[in-house]
């Protein structure tokens, strides 16, 4: 690999993103499955790092999950971010910015088809109006948040107690990244680093430390396919699409994956449960899995928060071997605790994959 | 064992790097025009048997040159070696002799 | 009698037929060529389709006799001028032209692989382009081909694609793909040798014989499908993808090279002479003639005249074609 | 031209990512779909651009429509700047449109679908919500997704959530007027309609098929049908 040719292509997509002032919404997956993500995030820029994220309890679900699902129409869909749009407008803001990557293609998607097409925004407007009494402004700037990370990358990494370094050889961690396919495929300049080399987590795990992984089916969609893991009859689609990538990446050793979408991780992590308890097959060594995280939970480990703080404990793929690597220090008898220390009954164990 | 209702499926991915083209090799010696195919159909599309079954000379040799062979060759069995295809072949490939030997060649270890 | 200057502008072979045609008729060409040889992109070449034919003899030919001709490499044009007499051309070196005819023969670009993204040039080692196989075929240097057992070719590589900006067939690089993949057989015969392609377009004489001799002699193996995306497995073999469209079945292969077929798409001084003389474009980029059937070589202005690859993609013997025939046009002119 | 051709040509998403294709099979080679289903985004392109509206009705009444996963990565490769997935959108929405989707079990699956996320969205103002997520419907969340539901409350206030009650934050109680203008804007954009179609379709179908609504539900949820490659 030819690192230089990667560099020339990262050159030609800069994404202009704004220092400050983000009005912030959220995403459903992470808030169900991974709702630490966003406690972190949201510590991250407006306790260390200064920052102004407002947030309306009024916002809602873009509705992406379901306009993908075709349970609702197009038109509701926008007349539904357009309703967002407004909540930013009356709060005054102009720099626009979501949690969720299936939102953020829609957001992108969304304002191309005004642009191209006036008479649709126009409509979209009366739609609004006529339900909500609304009126909206289009963002001037649009990202997703791990645009945001991105961005911030040196001032964590100046914050940071850990690097992605394996504590015991000295030798930087390898890393998968996988990148929600609505970021960049769908409108590729819209993508820090384009489509085919997207450079958004590529630049958060170099600087803090570690080495990225290009392995053949880097590319490819986690499998979620929005109806084609919601509905069971499914779902061979979505983890034999997973497992592709695992095999694929395999030989390369990860010692954890790193993503920018809220689904991903989610799939990512739970089909090698699956997986391991349907072909007895696992990634990681030992009996174990390959740790896949958020680009939060990666940004919170190494800016040393505490692990069980940062929803480590929400992934069925135990992360301590990638603690233990990096030397993170973590108390294994907090880890299944409630609020003040409570214990809760420790969750069970499968046999066929180790997760600690 | 968990019962989820599903399982990992197959891909449907021809693998080129695990191809296994001997037979196709061997084909090949016994048929020099086998690789002047350029898929243009008016094989298939003048096939009296193709019409009722799925019979298809185009997809058989491409398929057999990809290593494939399984279910072509069956598809074969319908052939009634007419010779429509052969007049109309562009390549002027003999194609009564090849199905002949594709039959020969590959039904040994059917 | 001394006949008139005629100023040529681009030494590749195109420049050169036409200088040498006016030179025959009595004329004075005048050729300025930016960079430091004449031949343009014919150096860079090895053999020619369809026969094969040595790309050093046929520019040694070509470049043989310049005598009469006025000919000035790393010649840059700063500006020209027209007035009432005919054009002023000023070369950066200080060099003043006066003509009454001017010939654009400025030629193409190979459409820069590594825009392409999807197909990793300059980024997975092993793949290369056309361009850079020639040299290799010249040369026999080239650290990225070591023994290769499986090969690719992709067709239409900028070529035919709206995404990289060329809607264009670029004509040229079927026949390129399909002389390349029988000579690399001929140096690998052991290799397995891949054509990914859309419509094999063998319009020339001889060239669907070229076709048939791949298939037939060397064992070229033809895919109809375009390839989707190229990436490096652990071992550094690539890992390319493609459908095939005639089974209708997605593929996945690695390979130990693949060639990408850049296609023609307009030189870089393409977009500046047109600011400069104001002559019109096409959507696709190159000169746009003022009749693409009757007046291909010649410009809504009297003396400008433009031909060769300029106007967009052609074989060599098209282009040493429509060098004579310029050279006659022109003369008509100034005959006038 | 047919009618049904109309119909699509009129989609948004047809006017802007339907340009004419060229068959080169780059978004079959990426189609995550096309790997694990006998399924071909290019023959459905294809299909579509021949305007034939015999081809088109047994299209929208086919599995085939629902075998798209809709992470778009055909719409990064076409090289003529079509997106297949975008097609298939609308296809999708004319099935459901002319109550064709009943006809495949694919497609019978929109209601057990529109229930699950329609029903999030005007109640609770999420599509997906912890509460209507049952371990049942999802083993593979794992065991940690069985001791997350077990422990809902404790989990989601130990991680800073904020479940279920008033102001910002994770999983926030959405306020009801909020969730009046939702159903406000299902109303005026179409969407409730839709909801409404594919109730009374689905009923339809399933009293031709001899199934009350929770057996008809259940089917759809499990029965996997053909066109699976390992099957």
């Amino acid at each position: 690999m030819i690192y230089q040719g990667k560099q020339k292509i990262w050159a030609d997509y800069q994404k202009e993103i704004p220092d400050d002032h983000w009005f912030y919404v959220r995403s459903c997956i992470r808030q169900n499955f991974f709702p630490a993500s966003e406690v972190t995030m949201l510590k991250i820029f407006r306790e260390m790092l200064g920052k102004d994220m407002y947030e309306t309890p009024h916002h809602t679900t873009c509705g992406g999950i379901a306009y993908h699902n075709e349970c609702i129409p197009q038109e509701t869909q926008m007349a539904i971010i357009a309703r967002q749009f407004a909540l930013m407008t009356e709060a005054g803001y102009e720099n626009y910015t979501c949690s969720c990557i299936t939102s953020f293609g829609l957001y992108c998607e969304t304002i191309e088809t005004w642009h191209e097409m006036p008479e649709v925004l126009e409509r979209t407007r009366e739609n609004l109006w006529k339900a909500c009494r609304r009126e909206f402004n289009i963002p001037k700037y649009l990202a997703h948040t791990s645009d945001l990370v991105f961005k911030f990358r040196k001032e964590i990494g100046a914050l940071a107690k850990y690097r992605l370094v394996n504590k015991d050889t000295g030798e930087p961690l390898r890393v998968v990244e996988h990148i929600g396919c609505h970021y960049a495929k769908m409108f590729p300049s819209k993508g820090v680093g384009g489509a085919e080399y997207p450079y958004v987590l590529v630049g958060m795990a170099e600087e803090w430390g570690g080495n990225v992984i290009d392995y053949p089916e880097r590319r490819h969609c986690c499998g979620f396919g929005f109806r084609q893991y919601l509905v069971r009859a499914n779902r061979g689609y979505s983890v034999s699409n997973t497992h592709k990538k695992f095999e694929s990446m395999e030989p390369f050793h990860p010692d954890f994956i790193v993503t920018n979408c809220p689904g991903c991780p989610y799939f990512l992590d739970r089909w090698q449960y699956v997986i391991a308890e349907q072909t007895g097959k696992t990634y990681g060594g030992n009996g174990q899995g390959i740790p896949v995280l958020t680009y939060e939970e990666m940004a919170g480990l190494v800016l040393g928060l505490d692990p069980w703080d940062i929803g480590m404990q929400v992934h069925q793929i135990a992360v301590e071997p990638l603690l233990d690597k990096i030397g993170i220090e973590y108390d294994e008898s907090k880890k299944y605790e409630g609020t003040g220390g409570k214990p809760l009954p420790e969750p069970e164990f499968p046999a066929a994959i180790r997760c600690c | 064992m968990i019962d989820f209702g599903y399982s990992l499926s197959k891909s449907n991915a021809l693998k080129i790097e695990n191809l296994d083209d001997s037979r196709f090799k061997a084909l090949h010696k016994l048929e020099p025009d086998a690789y002047k195919c350029i898929g243009c159909g008016s094989c298939t599309a003048s096939c009296s048997a193709g019409v009722f079954t799925e019979l298809s000379l185009r997809k058989t040799l491409l398929s057999l040159q990809r290593g494939e062979g399984k279910g072509y060759i069956d598809q074969l069995q319908s052939c009634m070696l007419c010779g429509k295809c052969m007049l109309v072949c562009p390549r002027g490939i003999n194609t009564r002799h090849l199905i002949l030997s594709i039959c020969k060649i590959y039904s040994v270890e059917q | 009698m001394a006949k008139d200057n005629v100023v040529v502008i681009g030494g590749g072979p195109c420049g050169i037929e036409v200088s040498r045609n006016l030179r025959d008729m009595g004329y004075t060409p005048i050729l300025l060529e930016q960079q430091s040889e004449l031949g343009g992109h014919l150096r860079q070449w090895d053999r020619l389709f369809p026969e094969g034919v040595d790309a050093r003899k046929v520019l040694k030919e070509l470049t043989s006799d310049l005598r009469g001709v006025k000919w000035f490499t790393d010649a840059t044009i700063d500006s020209i001028k027209k007035s009432r007499k005919g054009y002023t051309v000023n070369v950066d070196s200080g060099m003043t032209f006066e003509s009454k005819a001017v010939i654009l023969t400025t030629g193409f670009k190979l459409f820069p692989a590594e825009k392409k993204e999807e197909y990793g040039y300059n980024i997975y080692e092993r793949v290369i382009t056309n361009a850079d196989l020639e040299e290799y075929f010249r040369t026999r240097k080239d650290s990225r081909i070591q023994d290769p057992k499986t090969i690719g070719f992709v067709h239409c590589v900028g070529s035919r694609d709206e995404k990289a900006c060329n809607r264009q067939c670029s004509k040229v690089c079927c026949a390129t793909a399909v002389k390349q993949a029988s000579e690399i057989k001929e140096l690998f015969p052991e290799a397995t040798v891949y054509c990914f392609y859309m419509d094999l377009r063998m319009f020339g004489r001889s060239y669907e014989d070229m076709y048939l001799n791949a298939q037939k002699k060397y064992g070229v193996r033809f895919i109809r499908g375009r390839v989707s995306e190229v990436s490096e497995d652990i071992d550094g073999k690539l890992f390319v993808k493609a459908e095939d469209t005639l089974l209708g079945k997605p593929m996945k292969m690695k390979m130990d090279l693949l060639v990408l077929m850049t296609g023609i798409i307009p030189g870089e001084s393409t977009a500046q002479y047109s600011e400069m003389l104001g002559i019109e474009r096409g959507e696709d980029g190159f000169f746009a003639p003022k009749d693409t059937i009757l007046e291909p070589c010649r410009t809504k202005d009297a003396g400008l005249f433009i031909a060769g690859t300029c106007t967009g993609p052609k074989t060599l013997p098209e282009t040493l074609s429509e060098a004579r025939a310029t050279a006659i046009q022109v003369h008509n002119f100034l005959s006038k | 031209m047919g009618k049904l051709y109309d119909r699509l040509a009129r989609d948004i998403r047809i006017k802007e990512w339907l340009k004419a294709c060229m068959n080169c099979g780059v978004c079959v080679s990426v189609c995550p779909a096309a790997e694990f289903y006998n399924y071909s985004p290019k023959n459905i392109v294809n299909i579509v651009q021949s305007q034939d509206d015999e081809q088109i009705e047994a299209l929208l009444k086919s599995d085939t429509i629902w075998y798209c996963g809709e992470c778009m990565s055909c719409m990064t490769r076409c090289p003529r700047k079509n997106a297949a997935g975008q097609i298939i959108m609308a296809l999708r929405s004319l099935s459901i449109e002319m109550g064709y989707f009943a006809e495949s079990e694919k497609g019978r699956q929109q209601l057990v679908l529109q229930r699950a996320l329609c029903g999030n969205i005007l109640n609770y103002g999420y599509c997906i919500y912890p509460r209507t997520f049952n371990y049942e419907d999802h083993p593979e969340s794992g065991t940690i997704g069985k001791w997350l539901g077990n422990n809902l409350e404790e989990v989601h206030s130990r991680l800073g959530s904020n479940l279920e009650h008033d102001g910002p934050g994770v999983l926030r109680k959405i306020p009801k007027e909020s969730l009046d203008e939702l159903k406000s804007i299902f109303d005026v954009t179409g969407a409730t309609a839709r909801m409404e179609k594919v109730e009374e379709v689905s009923r339809r179908k399933a009293e031709e098929m001899g199934l009350d609504m929770d057996e008809y539900s259940k089917r759809a949820f499990t029965y996997a049908g053909k066109g699976h490659t390992h099957e």
